[in-house]
């Protein structure tokens, strides 16, 4: 099975880890991340206003690709794929943006949501199944406590994100299971760290993620795991230091035998 | 129009939002992260809106201290969405020349080696036209 | 003020006594507007509309034929508005080929509860007659005055 | 040519002010057969049926035209004052120029025009109008309530004590319904089972009832005064006869893991059982899902402790046949479910619980046999905070639109309860409005605050969370201090929305009884026919037809049964006389429109025509007038066009096309 891939601006910088450990892991797994070419960024945060088109059409650009090559789109990071399935969902059905945007860009056919836009974890529960994963897992990470960080990008608004059930959500306690750990389930996991607002204002992130650390220690979690390279940074940098945090890919894999790879 | 009338229908529109649907349950400000930090907390801006308060809205901390996790978005028992609100008001704000939050100047001394990219580009994006 | 006439389409609206009518009542009685164009024509059942009736209609001078019933299953004579549907179904197809646009004729579910719905639909359906003009195909033009 | 007369109403001014009804009149008069037109102020008045009256003995009326309000409200008095005035009745129509014109629309000009045109359709149907003379259909002297709860029970004991048979039919093994589960009931703290059990026995001891439990309702035919009903008896597995209601087969049962319905699943029973103490009929019914006898074949426990030989694992289910001329529905509630309000942690944490579960707790037949205590732990509670409108007053399609009516009263009655009892514990309410009209609810609402001390907080909850020590933290807004709220709570209490049974739909569809987009059965009339369907000889009683609490639905019980019984009262009704009819000259006998119709109305005969000299053996559709119901199925399927509608023909509903388009 073969995807278009977008892996975003700190996919390519800061975050090289997230990207690295899935490609690598997908191969494992037995699929492929075609990753689109010249993509641009989606703009970190889904357009504001609801009169806005410029800052919508990168992420139609890519979107198109994908429909063009007739795959489905797999994003990684939280936030792109936040602003690109949003954007999916407007260019789907809302008539005035799918107008205005399609007029921008003069595809030769215009683009009305075809494509299918997927994170990665949904390629895992969906696509690939957790109970086939836990076959192709070589160093279960027994015994390992594990809280699952998901944040606000993939869950809401959850209608239009579909992602999971957005107020308790299973899909990365899922994922724990597969790979022999144990999930620890913390009331906080879907409260936001802060995300931006830590640029300016370091004392409220600083609130908010350790309550989050606290809540997810106070469960008995050994550490967190966290498919946003902003929640990372802001639950490294402005935590408590009580629980380390990495990617959910690094401990795929970890489980799957193919992190030394990445490693080299 | 007058201009207050005239900036309420504005938020109105860029948000999409029909604020009259409230029925003041308060379920947003008891959901919002950032809630200590708002000098006009979540469900103050359904009804500043309502009464054309646009002044008070745009000079509001509160702008600068959403993070936008749409939790009161989410959990709006009325489908109103104060979220969108807030962020209809900060671009009311920041569409308007030299009204930025974040002016690049500002920007060496805030970061560090391990900013994520993601972080300035959505910071500039909340903050900037 | 241009000179040119404001086009007011002609609409008739059939409409089943124990739901639609009623939803239409209730549409009333809530004061949900919506526009004069349409003229409702009380119908014990949706099925007792013949295909004739629409045709004449048409042929008359109107713009545009809805039919309301109860919804599926809720039939007041439990089984009506199924042959309704079928019927309609095949008979806006025909009226299609033939040139009556599909806008123009329409089947809607409106239940004595729903006052709200029957003005939505035909504010819709108003503004679908008004986006496709005056009917020409069908007219009788000895019909006319 | 028909000579006919038009009336304008001005209702006063809400057709008046915005239909310039001089002007109907005058438009009226040129159209063809009217003879005489006018206005007045009120025509549903004694003064203005006069004047119909009046004008029929003046000009030789022989049709009717009143423009006026929907024919739904007044086409009965016209009809009526027609009959009067010697004019068949059948010889009036309406024109809806309120409902359908001047309530809608705002223009004058506008407003008038279309109430001309309306007139017109109605003169140009009348017309065409011929008098009809109603039939006549038997009255089965037998009422059937569907559901055994309280609505259920008054309704039944009303009617039977009018001296009329009635059928229960409950689908639980026991009748009693929500009544039976909660422990004490507002605004005067009786003990619910105290004021309920009672109820259930005069019931079941009445000799004009007839209870059957853990049965359904399974198909209805037939119309007002003449309903034929199937109810299924499910299989008890016990013999209703021999068991003496000893209760010894629940006690040796070794199958106890089932979760018990009755107590909201806290807490399981055995696979025969009784779901209460005080269950009517006190016979049990085997789960033959928990049971072992059925699923493993072996066990039969049960048959051989049981003295009296009831058990009887061979027992089918029984289709019983009857006849009925009224039918009440009486279905009931349920709470919703929560599994789209996550964040309040219900399916998280066993402390969160719902305010029906709470009664459960509360009651000492219960699973905590009604001490409040923690379901995780069994530990007595310190801090209980409830949340209101849970589920009701959503416009998001999360929860129901409504507001459920019966939460902001038992929960100040929970509250008082724990107050009193427990005095020790704090309870807070998180309210975003406490609605008490009813009396002597406001006092006592007041009461929970003044004398109890219960804490009132405005403002929603936005999320609990279950915490590292068992607590639950509620994050809560207090929208009068304006402050976020985080109270750590040991027990979290839901006033789930209610929502009706979901059973209903089925039962709904088997009536025609129309139902709204809440599942709530449709009234024939918001405010003047409350307790009746629009479906002629169906009735609603309890929160089948929208919340309510229990006075109101005792009251609308007895208000369904008074219906019921004016209709059980009479020994023949007068049928529709708008019933098909075919042309014997026109019909080919091909049995096309017997096929659709949904009443078995249409048969055929073999009879002598004359068809332009010729006489000939034809066969040909004859219908039964006291069967048909007047659908028109027949009239569009009928290929020669022979089958009409008396009252709603062709030729009829083309004049009014015809009329609208002109």
């Amino acid at each position: 099975m073969k995807y278009s891939y977008y892996p975003g601006c700190t996919l390519r910088t800061k975050a090289k880890d997230l990207d690295a450990y899935a490609r690598a892991s997908a191969v494992a797994l037995g699929f492929e991340l075609e990753e689109i070419e010249n993509w641009q960024c989606c703009g970190g945060v889904y357009p504001l206003g609801s009169d806005e088109i410029a800052s919508k059409l990168s992420s139609v650009r890519a979107l198109n690709e994908a429909k063009e090559k007739g795959q489905d789109l797999v994003t990684l990071c939280s936030a792109c794929h936040h602003v690109i399935k949003r954007v999916n969902d407007d260019m789907k059905n809302v008539d005035d943006i799918r107008t205005r945007a399609n007029n921008y860009m003069q595809l030769e056919e215009p683009y009305a949501g075809e494509t299918e836009v997927l994170h990665f974890l949904e390629v895992l529960r969906d696509r690939v199944g957790f109970d086939k994963i836990k076959e192709k897992v070589v160093n279960p990470l027994t015994g390992k406590k594990i809280g699952a960080y998901y944040g606000c990008l993939l869950l809401r608004p959850g209608k239009i994100l579909e992602f999971d059930n957005p107020e308790n959500p299973t899909i990365i306690e899922d994922f724990i299971r597969a790979i022999g750990a144990e999930p620890v389930v913390y009331p906080y996991r879907n409260e936001c760290c802060g995300g931006y607002i830590s640029l300016k204002e370091k004392d409220m992130s600083k609130s908010m993620c350790e309550r989050i650390m606290d809540s997810a220690d106070g469960m008995g979690a050994e550490m967190l795991i966290t498919a946003c390279p902003l929640c990372l940074y802001n639950l490294k940098k402005n935590g408590n230091d009580k629980l380390p945090v990495v990617y959910f890919t690094e401990l795929l894999a970890e489980a799957l035998g193919v992190k030394e790879e990445v490693a080299k | 129009m007058n201009t207050a009338k005239k900036q309420a229908e504005q938020i109105k529109e860029i948000s999409g939002v029909n604020p009259l649907k409230c029925m003041k349950c308060g379920k947003c400000s008891a959901s919002c992260p950032s809630y200590n930090e708002m000098d006009i907390k979540p469900h103050q801006f359904v009804s500043y809106v309502v009464n054309e308060d646009i002044e008070s809205l745009v000079n509001s901390k509160s702008l600068w201290k959403c993070l936008s996790c749409f939790a009161c978005v989410e959990r709006c028992p009325r489908d109103v969405k104060p979220g969108k609100l807030i962020d209809a008001a900060r671009q009311v704000v920041v569409r308007q020349k030299g009204q930025d939050y974040l002016s690049p100047n500002e920007i060496p001394e805030l970061l560090d080696p391990d900013l994520p990219q993601q972080l300035l580009v959505s910071a500039f994006r909340r903050y900037r036209r | 003020m241009s000179i040119e006439k404001e086009f007011r389409p002609k609409i008739v609206a059939f409409c089943c006594n124990w739901c639609s009518y009623a939803g239409a009542d209730l549409a009333g009685s809530s004061r949900l507007a919506y526009p004069a164009d349409v003229k409702i024509i009380r119908v014990p059942c949706s099925c007792r509309v013949n295909p004739m009736f629409i045709l004449r209609a048409f042929q008359k001078g109107a713009d545009g034929v809805i039919m309301c019933g109860c919804h599926p299953g809720d039939c007041h004579y439990s089984t009506g508005n199924y042959y309704a549907r079928r019927r309609m179904t095949l008979l806006f197809s025909m009226l299609d080929y033939i040139g009556v646009e599909n806008g123009r004729t329409r089947v809607e579910w409106v239940s004595a509860a729903e006052g709200v719905k029957f003005s939505t639909t035909m504010n819709e359906f108003v503004e679908k007659i008004h986006s496709l003009g005056e009917n020409v195909r069908l007219e009788d033009l000895r019909c006319k005055n | 040519m028909q000579r006919i007369g038009v009336f304008v109403c001005h209702c006063g001014s809400n057709i008046a002010a915005t239909v310039d009804v001089k002007k109907v009149v005058e438009m009226a008069l040129l159209e063809p057969g009217v003879v005489h037109a006018e206005d007045y102020q009120y025509m549903c008045s004694e003064a203005g049926q006069a004047k119909i009256l009046e004008a029929v003995k003046e000009k030789g009326l022989t049709g009717i035209v009143v423009c006026s309000c929907s024919p739904r409200m007044h086409e009965a008095t016209f009809r009526k004052a027609a009959e009067r005035a010697g004019v068949n009745p059948y010889m009036v129509e309406i024109a809806n120029i309120r409902e359908h014109c001047s309530w809608i629309h705002k223009d004058m000009e506008e407003a008038t025009k279309k109430a001309v045109i309306l007139a017109r359709a109605a003169i140009a149907k009348v017309n065409l109008n011929a008098p009809l003379q109603p039939g006549e259909s038997r009255v089965t002297k037998r009422a059937l309530v569907i559901g055994g709860g309280i609505a259920g029970i008054q309704t039944a004991i009303d009617i039977a004590d009018a001296g009329y048979e009635v059928d229960i039919v409950e689908k639980t093994p026991s009748i009693g319904g929500r009544m039976s589960q909660l422990d004490k009931t507002f605004p005067t703290l009786d003990c619910s089972a105290c004021i309920l059990t009672p109820k259930m026995v005069e019931a079941s001891a009445h000799e004009k009832i007839n209870i059957y439990t853990y049965s359904e309702v399974e198909k209805v035919t037939g119309f007002v005064g003449d309903f034929t009903v199937d109810i299924r008896k499910k299989a008890r597995s016990v013999d209703m006869n021999k068991c003496t209601g000893c209760g010894v087969c629940q006690e040796k049962c070794p199958s106890k893991k089932a979760p018990s319905e009755f107590n909201r699943g806290l807490n399981t029973r055995s696979a025969i059982y009784t779901p209460f103490a005080q269950a009517i009929p006190n016979v049990p019914v085997i789960d033959r899902d928990a049971c072992l006898k059925f699923k493993t074949g072996k066990c039969g426990l049960c048959e051989k402790v049981c003295q009296a030989g009831a058990i009887d694992y061979a027992q089918q289910d029984e289709i019983i046949t009857e006849k009925y001329g009224a039918i009440v529905v009486a279905t009931g509630f349920d709470t919703i479910k929560l599994d789209k309000y996550d964040e309040y942690a219900y399916s998280q944490s066993k402390d969160v619980i719902t305010s029906l579960e709470l009664e459960r707790i509360m009651n000492a037949a219960g699973p905590t046999k009604g001490h409040l205590e923690r379901l995780s732990d069994g530990k007595a509670p310190k801090e209980m905070v409830f949340i209101q409108c849970v589920g009701s007053r959503c416009a998001d399609n999360r929860g129901k639109s409504y507001c459920s009516k019966i939460c902001c009263m038992y929960t100040a009655k929970h509250a008082m309860l724990i107050r009193d009892k427990y005095p020790d514990v704090n309870v807070t309410v998180f309210y975003i409005d406490v609605r008490t009209p009813g009396k002597n609810f406001d006092e006592f609402y007041r009461r929970a605050v003044e004398e109890y001390g219960v804490n009132y907080i405005k403002g929603q909850v936005g999320k609990v969370a279950p915490l590292p020590n068992g607590k639950l933290l509620v994050q809560g807004a207090d929208l009068i201090d304006n402050k976020q709220i985080l109270k750590e709570a040991d027990m979290v209490v839901l006033a789930t929305a209610i929502e009706p049974d979901p059973s209903v739909r089925k039962i709904a569809t088997m009536l025609t009884a129309s139902i709204d987009t809440n599942n709530f059965l449709t009234e024939a009339h918001p405010k003047l026919r409350p307790v009746e369907s629009p479906t002629a000889g169906v009735f609603l009683s309890g929160v089948c037809q929208g919340p309510k609490d229990i006075p109101e639905t005792v009251a609308q019980a007895g208000a369904a049964a008074v219906k019921a019984i004016g209709l059980l009262a009479k020994d023949k009704l007068m049928t529709n006389p708008c019933t098909a009819k075919a042309d014997e000259l026109m019909c080919n006998g091909c049995s096309t429109c017997a096929n659709v119709c949904p009443y078995g109305a249409i048969t055929y005969e073999v009879k002598q025509v004359n068809d332009h000299g010729i006489r000939e053996d034809r066969r040909i559709a004859v219908v039964n007038n006291a069967l048909c119901q007047g659908c028109g199925a027949c009239t569009v399927v009928c290929p020669s066009g022979a089958m009409d509608l008396q009252g709603f023909s062709n030729r009829q509903i083309l004049a009014e096309v015809d009329a609208i388009c002109r």
